[in-house]
C-alpha cells in the first residue's frame, strides 16, 4: 500500500520537474546575458551577477579562486548561517547522547600493533594536510569546509585505532566557541570600522600570494578549525554511545 | 530533449522522496534523505555548467569559467545536509535504546 | 558522441544503480555503503562538472564523514531491515 | 548612515550562543541569566529598527557589496513588526525557561538562542538562499529542542519533524535551482522585478514548490502533520517558542513569497483552500483531543490556517487581519503553552478531565480565561480584531462558501475550549501547589498585553497600514 503511493507521489514529481527541466538549458548559456537590477539605487544595469564575480571578483576581493570569494566574501552571511547549522547540530547530538555517554564503556578488541604505531604516525601527517587545505582556500580548490573535514577524519582514524581514545570535550568546546566568536567578531569589526556587517576591512596584498584577500584566510582558517571540531565532536557523540 | 544530467538528478531526489514514503525502517528514511539532499545538489551544480567553461579560479589563461554561484550555494548545502542527517541518527539511536526497534509500526505499537 | 557524455552517461547509470540498490537491499549496511558509492560518484560527476570545490568537500564530507556516521549508527542499532 | 544595524538583531544572539560554553565552564547559574540579558537587548534592538522601518525601509547591506551581488537584509514596517513580536515573545519565554532544570543545560540555552537568531533571519533577510539558510538554522535548532526532554515521546516528535523538515527543505531548494536557473539572482526584489522574464510553467513549479517548502514551517496541511506530536513531546517552553516564533517566522516566510517574491494575484485561491483545510483539519481533530497538549497543537495548526486563508485572500483588509492574527497567536498560545505547562506540573497528567479546578487560583485563571478568550475572537482581546477583518476580507471578495466552513471550524474552536474552560474552573478539585514567580510573571505580561491592544489597537493599525505597499510588493 505504502509502495504503490510512494510510487505514485515519485512518479508525478518525477513528470512535474523533469517537464520544468524542458525549458531550462544546460551548457549552452552565456552568463553575461542576464541583467541584474539593483534595487537599493533603483537601477536597471547592464551587468549580470555571475559575470561581475568572474570579471571583477579578484579586485574587489583580492581571491583567486572565485568560488572562495563568493562563499566567504560576496556572499560570507550564507556561511555564517552554515557554521552556524553545523554548530547547532553539534550542539544536538551532544544533547541528545548526553544521556547515553554516562552508562559503562563498552569493551572492544584491540587493534594490532601495526595500525596503532600506523595511525599514530599518520595522525599529524593528515592534521597538516587538513591545515593546508583550509589555509590556501583563496588560491586553490578547498577551504575551510573539507580541511575541516580531513582534521575530523583524523580523529576517526584514532578512534578506530585506539579503543580507549577519547577526545576531551572541554577541549572541543573551547575550540569551536573561539573559532565561531572569531568570525562572529570580524563581522562585527567590519561593521564598526566600515558600516557594513563582514567587510573585508583588510589589505588585499599581491593575488596568488599565501597573504593576500584580507579576511578570507582569516576566516576560512576559523570556518577550518570550527568544522574540524564539531564533526569531531559529532564523532565522539556517536562512537561514546555504551551499550 | 531534456539534459540528462537534469533527468539523473530528479531520478536521484525521487527515489530519495521514494524510500522515505514508502519504507518503515528508520535508517532507510534516512538514507532517503540524504539521497534527497544530494540530488538537489547535483542539479545546482548542472544548472551552473557552462559548456567549455573552466572551474572559476583565475590563473590567467582560460577566458570562459562556470558559474561560480551554484557551487558557493553547494557547499552550503552538502554541510546542511550532514548536519541534519548526524541529528537524525541521534535521534534514530535515541529512539532503538527506548523501543528495541527501527521499523515505524513497531514503534508505533510500543508507544500505544 | 564526445569524450563528455561518454564518461558522464556511464557514470549517471552507475550511480543510478547504487541509488536503487541503496533503495532496495535489506542489509542497512550494505544501504549505507551504496549510499556512500552515490556520493563518490556524485562528487567525481561534480569535478567533471567543473567544480572542484564542491567535489572535495562532498567526498570528504558526503562520502566520507557521513558514511562513517552512519555505520556508528548502524553499528549501535540493528543490521538488517524487517 | 542607518543608525541602527537590523543585523545586529542576528549577530548578538549568535555572538552570545558561541560564548555561553566558554561561560558555562565557570558557572553555570549565571547562563539563564545572559540568556534572558540577550534576548532583551535583542528587544530594544528590535524595537529601535521597527520605530526606524516605520518612516522608511531599512536596507542593510551585508559585506560592503550592493544587492544583488552581496546578500542585504530588508526590514519595512511588517517585517520589523513580525520581528518585534518574535523578540518579545522570545524574551517573555525565557522568563518561563528560567525554570529549566533537566541537564544539559548549556545546549539548552545555546539552542534556544540560535532558535530565536534564526527566526529573526528568516524574517529580516532579504535573499533567497539566505533565507533557506536561516529556514535550516530555525529548524535544526527546533529538531534538537523537540528532542531534548530525550524520552520516547520527545523522539518521536523530533523525528517526525526532521523528515517532513528535511523534504521540506529539498522542496525549497529545488524552487531556488528553478528560479536561479532563469534568472541567475538570488536577490529577492530583483527576482521580483525580472520575474517576466521566466517560463510561465517553470514559474508555477518553482512557486509550488517553495510554497510546499514553507508550508512545513507554517503548519500548512497536509504537511502538518508533525505539529501535534513535536508539540506534545516537546518540553512546554520550547512549545511556547514553537508557537509563537518559528511557526511566525515561517509564515512570514510564506507571505514574503507569496507577495514580495512572485506577486501573484490568480493563484490566491489555491492558497485560501489551503488555508481554509488547515482550519477544518486542525479544529475538528482539536474537538476530540483528551490531552491539553494535543488540543493545544491542533488548535494552533487552526490558528495558522486562519492566518494563510487571510493571506490568500489577499485584499487589504484580510491580510491586515492575518497580519493580527499572528500578532494575538503569538501571545495568546504561548501563554496557554506555559499554562498548560503549569497544569500538567501540578495534576502530574495531560489528561484535560483530571484538571478540575485548575483555574481557581487567580494567579493563573485569570491569564487562562484571557488567553483562550483572545484564541476564540472575543471583543475586548486582541484575537477579535484578527479574525474579525479575515472575515470581512472574504465577504468583501465573495468566497461565502468558505467563510461558512471558517464559521463553522469556529464555532467547533468554542466548543472544545468551553468545554476546557468548564473543568477548570469547576469546584470540588484538589488543591494544587501555587505557581513560581517564573511561571505567573509570564503569564501575566502576555494577558497584559493581550487586555492592552485588545482595548486600544490603535498603533497596531497604524503599523498595519503598510500592508497596502506590501501587498504591491514593496519590502
Amino acid at each position: 500500500m505504502k509502495r504503490i503511493l510512494g510510487g505514485v507521489i515519485a512518479v508525478l514529481i518525477f513528470i512535474v520537474l523533469a517537464l520544468a527541466f524542458v525549458h531550462i538549458p544546460f551548457g549552452n548559456i552565456d552568463l553575461a546575458e542576464y541583467h541584474y537590477y539593483n534595487p537599493v539605487d533603483n537601477e536597471h544595469t547592464q551587468d549580470s551577477v555571475p559575470q561581475h564575480y568572474l570579471d571583477e571578483g579578484k579586485k574587489e576581493t583580492g581571491s583567486t579562486n572565485i568560488v572562495t570569494a563568493v562563499v566567504v566574501d560576496y556572499r560570507g552571511f550564507d556561511t555564517l548561517g552554515e557554521v552556524t547549522v553545523l554548530f547547532l547540530a553539534s550542539t544536538g547530538v551532544g544533547s541528545i547522547m548526553y544521556i547515553f555517554e554516562k552508562e559503562k564503556r563498552r569493551k572492544v578488541r584491540r587493534a594490532n600493533a601495526v595500525v596503532e604505531t600506523a595511525s599514530k604516525l599518520l595522525f599529524g601527517f593528515i592534521i597538516l594536510f587538513g591545515a593546508y587545505i583550509f589555509v590556501h582556500g583563496h588560491l586553490t580548490p578547498g577551504g575551510g569546509f573539507p580541511g575541516g573535514a580531513v582534521i575530523a577524519s583524523s580523529f576517526l582514524l584514532l578512534y578506530l585505532a585506539y579503543p580507549r581514545f577519547h577526545a576531551e570535550h572541554k577541549n572541543l568546546n573551547i575550540a569551536e566557541s573561539l573559532a565561531g566568536l572569531t568570525f562572529v567578531g570580524v563581522g562585527i569589526l567590519g561593521l564598526f570600522l566600515a558600516g557594513y556587517f563582514l567587510y573585508n576591512f583588510l589589505p588585499f596584498g599581491l593575488p596568488t600570494y599565501l597573504f593576500s584577500a584580507g579576511v578570507i584566510p582569516v576566516i576560512y582558517v576559523a570556518v577550518g578549525v570550527k568544522v574540524g571540531s564539531e564533526l569531531t565532536g559529532i564523532v565522539d557523540a556517536m562512537m561514546g554511545v555504551r551499550e | 530533449m531534456i539534459p540528462y544530467y537534469y533527468l539523473a538528478s530528479v531520478a536521484l531526489i525521487v527515489i530519495g522522496i521514494y524510500i522515505v514514503i514508502a519504507k518503515k525502517n528508520l535508517i532507510k528514511i534516512i538514507i532517503g534523505l540524504d539521497m534527497m539532499d544530494t540530488g538537489v545538489n547535483l542539479l545546482l551544480i548542472s544548472i551552473g555548467y557552462v559548456k567549455g567553461g573552466t572551474a572559476p579560479i583565475e590563473n590567467g589563461n582560460y577566458t570562459l569559467y562556470v558559474d561560480p554561484i551554484p557551487q558557493a550555494l553547494v557547499l552550503t548545502a552538502i554541510v546542511i545536509g550532514v548536519s541534519v542527517m548526524a541529528l537524525a541518527l541521534s535521534i534514530v539511536i535515541g529512539l532503538y535504546k527506548n523501543t528495541g526497534s527501527l521499523e515505524l509500526d513497531e514503534i508505533r505499537r510500543e508507544r500505544k | 558522441m564526445d569524450l563528455f557524455t561518454l564518461v558522464s552517461l556511464i557514470l549517471i547509470i552507475a550511480m543510478l544503480i547504487a541509488a536503487v540498490v541503496a533503495a532496495e537491499i535489506k542489509d542497512l549496511l550494505s544501504a549505507a555503503i551504496a549510499m556512500g558509492i552515490v556520493s563518490l560518484i556524485v562528487s567525481i560527476l561534480f569535478y567533471i562538472l567543473q567544480a572542484p570545490d564542491v567535489a572535495i568537500t562532498e567526498a570528504s564530507i558526503g562520502a566520507g564523514l557521513s558514511l562513517a556516521i552512519m555505520i556508528f549508527a548502524i553499528k549501535h542499532t540493528e543490521r538488517w531491515e524487517k | 548612515m542607518i543608525a541602527v544595524h537590523p543585523v545586529l538583531l542576528i549577530a548578538i544572539p549568535l555572538f552570545f550562543a558561541f560564548l555561553l560554553p566558554l561561560i558555562g565552564l565557570f558557572s553555570k547559574k549565571v547562563l539563564k541569566y545572559v540568556v534572558t540579558g540577550t534576548i532583551a537587548l535583542n528587544t530594544i534592538i528590535a524595537l529601535l529598527v521597527f520605530r526606524e522601518a516605520l518612516n522608511s525601509p531599512i536596507f542593510d547591506i551585508l559585506g560592503g557589496f550592493k544587492p544583488p551581488l552581496g546578500i542585504v537584509l530588508m526590514v519595512g514596517p511588517l517585517g520589523g513588526f513580525i520581528a518585534l513580536i518574535i523578540n518579545m515573545a522570545g524574551l517573555i519565554i525565557s522568563i518561563y525557561g528560567m525554570e529549566m532544570k533537566k541537564e544539559p543545560l548549556v545546549k539548552y540555552y545555546m539552542l534556544s538562542l540560535l532558535l530565536l537568531m534564526g527566526a529573526n533571519g528568516m524574517v529580516l533577510t532579504g535573499d533567497l538562499f539566505n533565507l533557506f539558510v536561516f529556514l535550516e538554522v530555525t529548524s535544526i535548532a527546533s529538531y534538537g529542542l523537540a528532542a531534548y526532554n530525550k524520552d520516547l515521546k520527545g523522539f518521536e516528535g523530533a523525528l517526525k519533524y526532521v523528515i517532513l523538515g528535511s523534504i521540506g527543505s529539498t522542496f525549497v531548494l529545488i524552487g531556488i535551482a528553478l528560479i536561479y536557473s532563469q534568472l541567475r539572482t538570488l536577490n529577492m526584489l530583483d527576482i521580483a522585478t525580472r520575474l517576466n522574464e521566466m517560463d510561465p510553467y517553470v514559474k508555477i513549479v518553482a512557486f509550488t514548490s517553495l510554497f510546499l517548502g514553507f508550508g512545513v514551517e507554517a503548519e500548512m496541511f497536509p504537511l502538518n502533520t508533525w505539529v501535534p506530536e513535536t508539540y506534545d513531546g516537546a518540553p512546554h517552553s520550547v512549545s511556547a517558542m514553537f508557537a509563537s516564533m518559528s511557526a511566525k517566522a515561517g509564515i512570514f516566510a510564506l507571505a514574503r513569497v507569496i507577495f514580495t517574491i512572485f506577486a501573484f494575484t490568480n493563484y490566491l485561491w489555491f492558497v485560501v483552500i489551503m488555508g481554509v483545510l488547515t482550519v477544518f483539519f486542525g479544529e475538528i481533530i482539536a474537538y476530540a483531543q483528551r490531552d491539553i497538549k494535543r488540543m493545544l497543537a491542533y488548535s494552533s495548526i487552526g490558528q495558522m490556517g486562519m492566518i494563510l486563508m487571510g493571506l490568500g485572500i489577499g485584499t487589504t483588509m484580510a491580510v491586515e487581519g492575518a497580519f493580527f492574527q499572528m500578532f494575538s497567536h503569538a501571545m495568546a498560545k504561548a501563554l496557554l503553552f506555559i499554562a498548560a505547562g503549569y497544569m500538567i506540573y501540578a495534576t502530574q497528567t495531560e489528561k484535560m478531565s483530571e484538571m478540575k479546578g485548575i483555574g481557581r487560583n487567580p494567579l493563573i485563571g485569570i491569564p487562562l480565561l484571557i488567553g483562550i478568550l483572545s484564541i476564540l475572537g472575543m471583543p475586548p482581546f486582541i484575537g477579535f480584531y484578527g479574525k474579525f477583518y479575515i472575515l470581512m476580507g472574504g465577504f468583501s471578495e465573495g468566497y461565502y462558501a468558505i467563510i461558512a466552513l471558517f464559521l463553522a471550524a469556529s464555532l467547533v474552536e468554542v466548543a472544545y475550549y468551553a468545554r476546557f474552560i468548564k473543568i477548570a474552573f469547576e469546584g470540588g478539585g484538589k488543591r494544587y501547589p501555587s505557581p513560581k514567580a517564573t511561571v505567573y510573571i509570564p503569564l501575566l505580561l502576555f494577558a497584559v498585553i493581550i487586555v492592552i491592544f485588545g482595548v486600544y489597537p490603535k498603533p497596531i493599525f497604524e503599523i498595519l497600514s503598510h500592508v497596502t505597499t506590501f501587498l504591491t510588493g514593496g519590502v
